[in-house]
């Protein structure tokens, strides 16, 4: 290839990196490497006349490669690239030295720090040298969606995909729809009916022509990449023996929800020895069939409610399970106008009341004389059977934090407002679908602030709950926000496929197939015929395991080269 | 050891005032605000608590109440309109009906019919003793001097008599509240030194009320102030100088001066705080028990009935006089035995005496340490 | 006919075991054409032929010289030198002096623990001896001098440049036929390239059957009855051929032995043990730290194995204990 | 002039360079000794980086990714964690001294526990003394 022209731009960001770095020194050390044929020091790198500089060295000097040493590349890499491109350059001819947040922000020590910023820009500068025109990929996009779950994310999802006249999958393990909100009698803070809510969704879902609806059915298996997935759905309608489907889709919303903890899990709650001791599932129950009794069939004059079962607790979920406390309130407001004689002691850690018309519902819940009682995180109520004596049918003994009392709290009905958690397959679905999913088991976003609905594989968006546990307007937010990512990407009809993945030189390739099983995306396929493995460039996400792994160096990861890396190691030493 | 709450109690309470207890969330604004809350008497919000959890022993227990004047600071500053100080008005007189032991205090604080039976009863039972006294004894034309209907050392000598059982019956309840909220406490030992070195509060907030003058407002003090001292400027007179009051018709001013005096202050202030009630111009008048109300007009009619024969006297209508003296004497009688040990009234001991514990138990407890530093806090949370 | 000049050729054994010279007899009757078609002016282990004689000769004047093993002394270095010097195609055969071989091994320790266990402590040593050779000697006035013993062992590149690499512990015969025949017809590819290689790694010649890989365990090939038709590291027993190049015809995988890389790193392979390290840890089927180690404790005396005959190859080439 | 330690850092670029990043923005202090090198996951870092950088004059190496479970590519940093005690066994028989190379998990909010990770290993490494392998390599070259 033709000669190399070097250009290297040190920026001083105002003062943010020249206060501590000599930023000119970085420059006379960058002028002074070979091929660098123009090093300059500017105010604002990123401003435009600091683009403009660039892009005017390219035209005039002719440069094929540029680097800035300013900011972090996870800041201004984007900025410069289109600079170069700006230049007529290819944008990945370009690299970053990182001398602020790295350098200048983090060491006090002047001269040190100009030593070091001239190493990680000498370091860019022989990276560079290695550097590829590297050109993004295009590819179909499928029009249909697979969705996930049938609850209220994954119906809503569905159907706004279908309205805008997409063709939609939705494929639920059970044999009804509706998920955990079928459970559900009300909805806080405005005591809905929650069965209004499904009917709504459920009679639009039926009525329209572009959802097919699969009951009893599971994803088996999901090939391919963004765009041009391909699933299987096992559907397993009772007698007959199950029947697969291959089904080819664009894009994927993972909407499975969540699973109720098990409170049988804390022993001293007692929950299924003391007969009336019950979940709040059970209750939502009591309340679609309308009477709330206790066991012997008799209306409860003490009830207690305890918030926060499996939640924020270190020994079994340390997360807020979001819904419960309100929840309760909602509770206390149906027990009250049920039974007026009764008291309801509502016993919680803190009251979490975030979002609309919450703070007023806990207001109102208090002024009918529903009593607060608060219990420490880690130090959960015991409940035990009353004595002959008492008026109630159990006791709760707690250390009370607003009194300091240690108390006993007169029960005849304790509900157990269990939390939130993973469900049992969520692990399975991840690996299905490639995405990963944290320690509790919740399914990890793309960006937990501004890509809240992706995730990192491209094409496989997640709504509701199976992400962290959520109340139905933000479930139904997520879903909307999903089926609008992917509206937006069917509307542009082709996916673009970055320049960055990694590639299998078949001539190098002696098919040892220790590659394939590393990739988390299965990009990575085996041509049985030719003995050669193959990287699919549009589910290649360039995380450069297989690069590193491949024994034959058969691999590689496109702008993540071993050249690159080795020349960028001496560099920085040097 | 477990206590157990009883969740009943913030029903029951609501007969004696206070009905919006349970919206309280503890966020402590009551007690900031209040300038005689400190760490060891944490009200309004600690007595709130307890109220809410309903553990009645402890309230009984606790001398908070008693340290509120009630300028209403803390219901105006209350986030939830939880009236945190008309709970404490209210826990008072619940406080006054545990203290009674003849369980009348309670009858009456549940129900102003009840109570209202019983001045009715009193008034007649007065009313006719002290007429068939008058006409054994006496003419009805003649009001002083020799064959004068109501002779006032025979009037002097039944007040003495009343005065005696109404101490009686008051100090036996003072008493009760001692044991409640000291004696029983196994936490202050017995002390008698320190019993008489406090003493003198005793006397200082009965006549000054001084910790009133701290309030936000000065106004509520002033004119409680000017009530009481008028009040016992009359039951001083009464009790000592009955005779020169009842002689006449000249006016003697060596003693009258004072009974006009006391007599206005009377006048002026019941009137004041009656207005104030029905136009809860006040946060303290915003809410008024039953209890109040009779209260209050009692006052106003023995005032009223008061100056009235007095004035029948001096113009020397001594027929009237007498008549009126009479219906005075129907209304004073039960309101001066009713009111005083089992009502109202009765605060004008235990407000003071609860002071002077409270002084002991600053010095005889523990002192919790203030939490000011927020390093401590941290420490305290983790 | 026209007097054709012969082939002017040169083996020397640096350090090295001879096997190459072996591999060079293996070529059977063809070493009847090679001593028919080639002067041999130097091969220590089969012609007499002294170092004077190749001093004599002109610069370049010898048409190829095959040189196996690794240089370890002062002498290895003057005779590569000489040979560089004298001749046109100098070829570096067989692992030892491709890489370092068997003798870059003992790079891992130090001279005098070399010179200590071969002299002193050895079992062999008869009672008593503690001669220990030295670079200079006083024998009865007289100086006596050998070559002097270096601190490591180095590759024959290290030492000259080396025009071909020939690898294989030995070179495969055919591999010798190879050269030769590229000599003589004058068809030798781009200089520094590796000959009679594949660009591959020896799985791509090797006939058993590979599956995806994941590894729990890993076994000596004594400790299970083993599937010839299935790769062997998907049988838990170490191979090298995933990470060498192919060329020998998959010699010891054929005959159930895993591949001992002695065919050094497939193109584009900085260094053969590291990668082969990454692709092997990589197929561990676990996530837990500890049961990683316990996988891992199977491999005893990993960087022996990994780099049997490439140490000096290494990035790191030796021990850097101090 | 004393001695200062070069250290090369290699770190996965959604948990440890941010991180890193983190630091800077919160300017928390720490030396200057490390050089960063960022890689897509710490499952690209080839054991032969961390011998390159040795035999390229690094005191230490430093490898960070993203805490177990967390991954931006879901299991990359698993192959990490694997390679790591078999590239630390190679480097023992290499007589390489164990504090020279380590690899730590940072996250990207963990901008105070990556400095402290730095100010650490640099303290460790100064103690070590400057690596030999560099040295060692030119003087064998000196004595051919």
């Amino acid at each position: 290839m033709d000669e190399l022209k070097i250009g290297v731009y040190v920026c001083n960001c105002g003062t943010n990196i020249a206060h501590i770095v000599n930023a000119e020194g970085v420059k006379e050390a960058a002028a002074a490497l070979p091929d660098v044929v123009i090093a300059r020091s500017y105010r604002y790198m990123c401003s435009n006349p600091g683009q403009e500089m660039i892009v005017k060295d390219i035209q005039e000097l002719g440069l094929n490669r540029v680097v800035v040493a300013a900011c972090s590349p996870r800041m201004h890499e984007r900025t410069f690239r289109n600079a170069c491109k700006t230049g007529g350059l290819n944008p990945y001819l370009f690299e970053m030295a990182n001398i602020r947040e790295q350098c200048s922000w983090v060491h006090a020590d002047k001269l040190a720090a100009t030593e070091k910023a001239k190493a990680l820009t000498h370091g860019a500068v022989n990276r560079v040298r290695h550097h590829e025109p590297l050109d993004s990929l295009t590819a179909e996009m499928c029009p249909s969606t697979l969705v996930l779950g049938g609850g209220i994310a994954g119906m809503t999802a569905a159907l706004e995909l279908a309205m805008a006249g997409h063709p939609v999958y939705l494929v639920e393990k059970a044999d009804h729809l509706g998920g955990n909100l079928a459970r559900v009698d009300s909805t806080a803070p405005y005591l809905d009916s929650a069965r209004d809510l499904l009917t709504e969704r459920i009679t639009h879902l039926r009525e329209n022509p572009d959802i097919s609806i699969m009951l009893n059915s599971q994803l088996k298996s999901l090939s391919g990449f963004i765009g041009n997935f391909s699933a299987t759905i096992e559907t397993n309608g009772g007698p007959n023996p199950p029947e697969r489907k291959v089904i080819p889709v664009g894009n994927v919303v993972v909407a499975t929800g969540y699973k109720e903890f098990d409170a049988s899990r804390i022993t001293h709650y007692g929950y299924g020895k003391l007969p009336d001791v019950i979940t709040s599932f059970e209750f939502e129950q009591m309340m679609r069939a309308g009477r709330i009794q206790t066991k012997s069939g008799k209306p409860p004059q003490y009830v207690a409610i305890i918030h926060c079962v499996g939640s924020r607790n270190q020994e079994f979920h340390g997360y807020c399970s979001r819904v419960c406390c309100m929840t309760a309130l909602k509770y206390a407001n149906e027990i009250k106008s049920a039974l007026p004689d009764s008291y309801v002691s509502d016993v919680y850690i803190d009251m979490h009341a975030f979002g609309k018309g919450c703070e007023d519902f806990y207001k109102k819940s208090s002024e009918i004389k529903t009593l607060f009682l608060m219990y420490g995180k880690n130090e959960s109520p015991v409940i035990r059977k009353a004595g002959p004596n008492d008026d109630c049918g159990m006791l709760i003994e707690v250390d009370e934090k607003l009194s300091g009392e240690r108390i006993e709290i007169p029960a005849d009905l304790v509900i157990l407002m269990v939390g939130m958690e993973a469900r049992p397959d969520a692990g399975e679905v991840a690996r299905l679908v490639n995405i990963s999913a944290d320690k509790d088991g919740w399914f990890i976003e793309s960006h937990p602030k501004l890509d809240p609905v992706a995730t990192t594989t491209d094409g496989i968006y997640i709504a509701g709950t199976c992400a962290a546990p959520k109340d139905i307007p933000d479930s139904v937010a997520q879903a909307r926000a999903a089926a609008g990512r992917i509206l937006a990407k069917i509307a542009k009809g082709k996916i673009e496929i970055d320049g960055v993945f990694a590639e299998i030189n078949e001539d190098r390739c002696s098919g040892c197939r220790m590659c394939n099983e590393l990739c988390p995306y299965s990009a990575i396929e085996f041509y049985a015929d030719k003995k050669r493995s193959h990287v699919i460039p549009a589910a290649c996400k360039a995380c450069g395991a297989c690069v590193a792994a491949c024994p034959s160096g058969a691999i590689k990861g496109r702008h993540f080269t071993d050249q690159q890396i080795y020349a960028q190691i001496e560099g920085v030493l040097a | 050891m477990a206590i157990r709450i009883n969740p009943k109690l913030v029903t029951a309470i609501a007969k004696y005032g206070a009905e919006d207890v349970q919206k309280c969330y503890h966020c402590g604004n009551c007690s900031a605000v209040c300038l005689h809350a400190d760490e060891t008497f944490n009200f309004p919000r600690k007595p709130m608590r307890l109220l809410q959890m309903g553990l009645e022993k402890r309230i009984e227990a606790s001398l908070d109440p008693w340290l509120c004047y009630y300028c209403g600071q803390c219901s105006t500053q209350c986030p939830r309109g939880a009236e945190p100080g008309e709970t404490m008005m209210s826990l008072r007189r619940w406080l006054t009906a545990r203290y009674d032991f003849t369980g009348i205090s309670r009858l009456f604080y549940q129900s102003w019919k009840a109570e209202l039976a019983a001045i009715l009863i009193m008034a007649v039972l007065t009313a006719a003793g002290f007429l068939l006294y008058g006409f054994s004894y006496g003419d009805l034309r003649v009001y002083d001097g020799p064959g004068a209907f109501l002779p006032s050392s025979a009037v002097h000598i039944f007040d003495w008599a009343m005065a005696i059982v109404l101490v009686l019956l008051l100090g036996s309840n003072a008493a009760r509240m001692w044991w409640l909220t000291t004696g029983s406490n196994k936490k202050i030992k017995f002390d008698f030194w320190l019993y008489v070195k406090k003493l003198y509060t005793l006397p200082l907030h009965f006549f000054t009320q001084k910790r009133y003058a701290d309030c936000e407002s000065r106004q509520p003090w002033k004119l409680h102030l000017w009530l009481m001292l008028s009040y016992v400027t009359m039951l001083v007179l009464i009790m000592f100088f009955l005779e020169p009051m009842q002689a006449g018709p000249d006016i003697r001013w060596s003693v009258h001066a004072l009974g006009y005096a006391a007599a206005l202050g009377l006048l002026v202030t019941v009137v004041y705080a009656i207005h104030g009630r029905v136009k809860k111009s006040e946060v303290h008048m915003k809410h008024s028990h039953e209890s109040d109300w009779i209260f209050l007009f009692m006052l106003v009619l023995v005032t009223v009935s008061g100056v009235l024969q007095h004035v029948l006297h001096r113009a020397g209508t001594d027929m009237a006089a007498n008549i009126a003296y009479v219906v005075h004497l129907a209304l004073v009688v039960p309101m001066l035995t009713l009111e005083v040990p089992f009502s109202k009234w009765s605060h004008l001991a235990y407000r003071p005496l609860a002071m002077y514990l409270a002084e002991i138990h600053r010095v005889a407890l523990p002192q919790p340490k203030a939490l000011t530093e927020p390093a401590e806090l941290m420490k305290m949370a983790s | 006919m026209t007097e054709k000049k012969k082939l002017q050729i040169a083996l020397y054994w640096g350090a090295a075991c001879g096997g190459c010279d072996v591999a060079v007899l293996d070529t059977n009757e063809f070493i009847l054409d090679i001593a028919a078609a080639a002067d041999i002016r130097l091969w220590p282990i089969a012609v007499d032929g002294k170092y004077k004689d190749v001093e004599a000769l002109e610069d370049g004047e010898l048409d190829l010289t095959l040189f196996d093993g690794a240089v370890r002394n002062s002498e290895n270095e003057h005779i590569a030198k000489l040979l560089r010097r004298k001749s046109k195609v100098m070829v570096a055969f067989g692992s030892c002096a491709h890489m370092g071989g068997i003798p870059g091994l003992a790079n891992l320790t130090t001279r005098e623990e070399i010179l200590t266990t071969a002299y002193l402590t050895n079992a062999s040593i008869e009672p008593g001896n503690r001669t220990v050779p030295c670079t200079e000697t006083q024998v009865d006035g007289l100086k006596l001098t050998i070559p002097s013993f270096y601190k490591r062992a180095y590759r024959l590149s290290d030492i000259v440049d080396v025009d071909y690499f020939v690898p294989g512990c030995p070179p495969a015969p055919d591999q010798v036929k190879n050269v030769v025949l590229a000599v003589v017809k004058g068809a030798l590819p781009p200089r520094k390239s590796v000959i009679g290689a594949s660009e591959r790694a020896v799985c791509d010649d090797c006939k058993r059957t590979k599956q995806e890989k994941k590894t729990k365990h890993f076994l000596r090939p004594y400790e299970i009855i083993q599937d010839p038709e299935r790769c062997l590291m998907e049988q838990g027993i170490l191979c090298l051929g995933s990470a060498t190049r192919s060329g020998c015809g998959v010699r010891c995988p054929d005959s159930n032995q895993g591949c001992r890389g002695c065919y050094g790193p497939a193109p584009g392979v900085a260094d053969q043990g590291a990668k082969f390290l990454s692709a092997l840890a990589s197929i561990i089927d676990s996530k837990d730290p500890a049961e990683i180690e316990g996988i891992l404790s199977r491999l005893p005396d990993f960087v022996g194995y990994a780099y049997r005959f490439g140490l000096p190859a290494s990035k790191l080439q030796r021990s850097h204990r101090s | 002039m004393s001695y200062e330690p070069k250290i090369v850092g290699f770190l996965c670029n959604w948990c440890s360079y941010t991180g890193a990043d983190l630091a800077g923005t919160s300017r928390i202090q720490y030396p200057a000794n490390v050089r960063i090198i960022r890689v897509m996951c710490s499952a690209r870092i080839d054991p032969t980086f961390v011998m390159d950088a040795l035999a390229q004059g690094a005191d230490g190496v430093l490898i960070c990714g993203c805490h177990p479970g967390d991954c931006h590519y879901s299991e990359g940093n698993y192959k990490a964690m694997r390679r790591f005690p078999l590239l630390k066994n190679l480097l023992k028989s290499y007589g390489i001294e164990d504090d020279r190379v380590r690899q730590a998990w940072v996250s990207a909010s963990e901008g105070q526990r990556f400095a402290d990770i730095v100010g650490d290993m640099t303290e460790r490494v100064r103690a070590l003394g400057p690596s030999r392998v560099h040295s060692t390599l030119l003087a064998d070259q000196r004595e051919r």
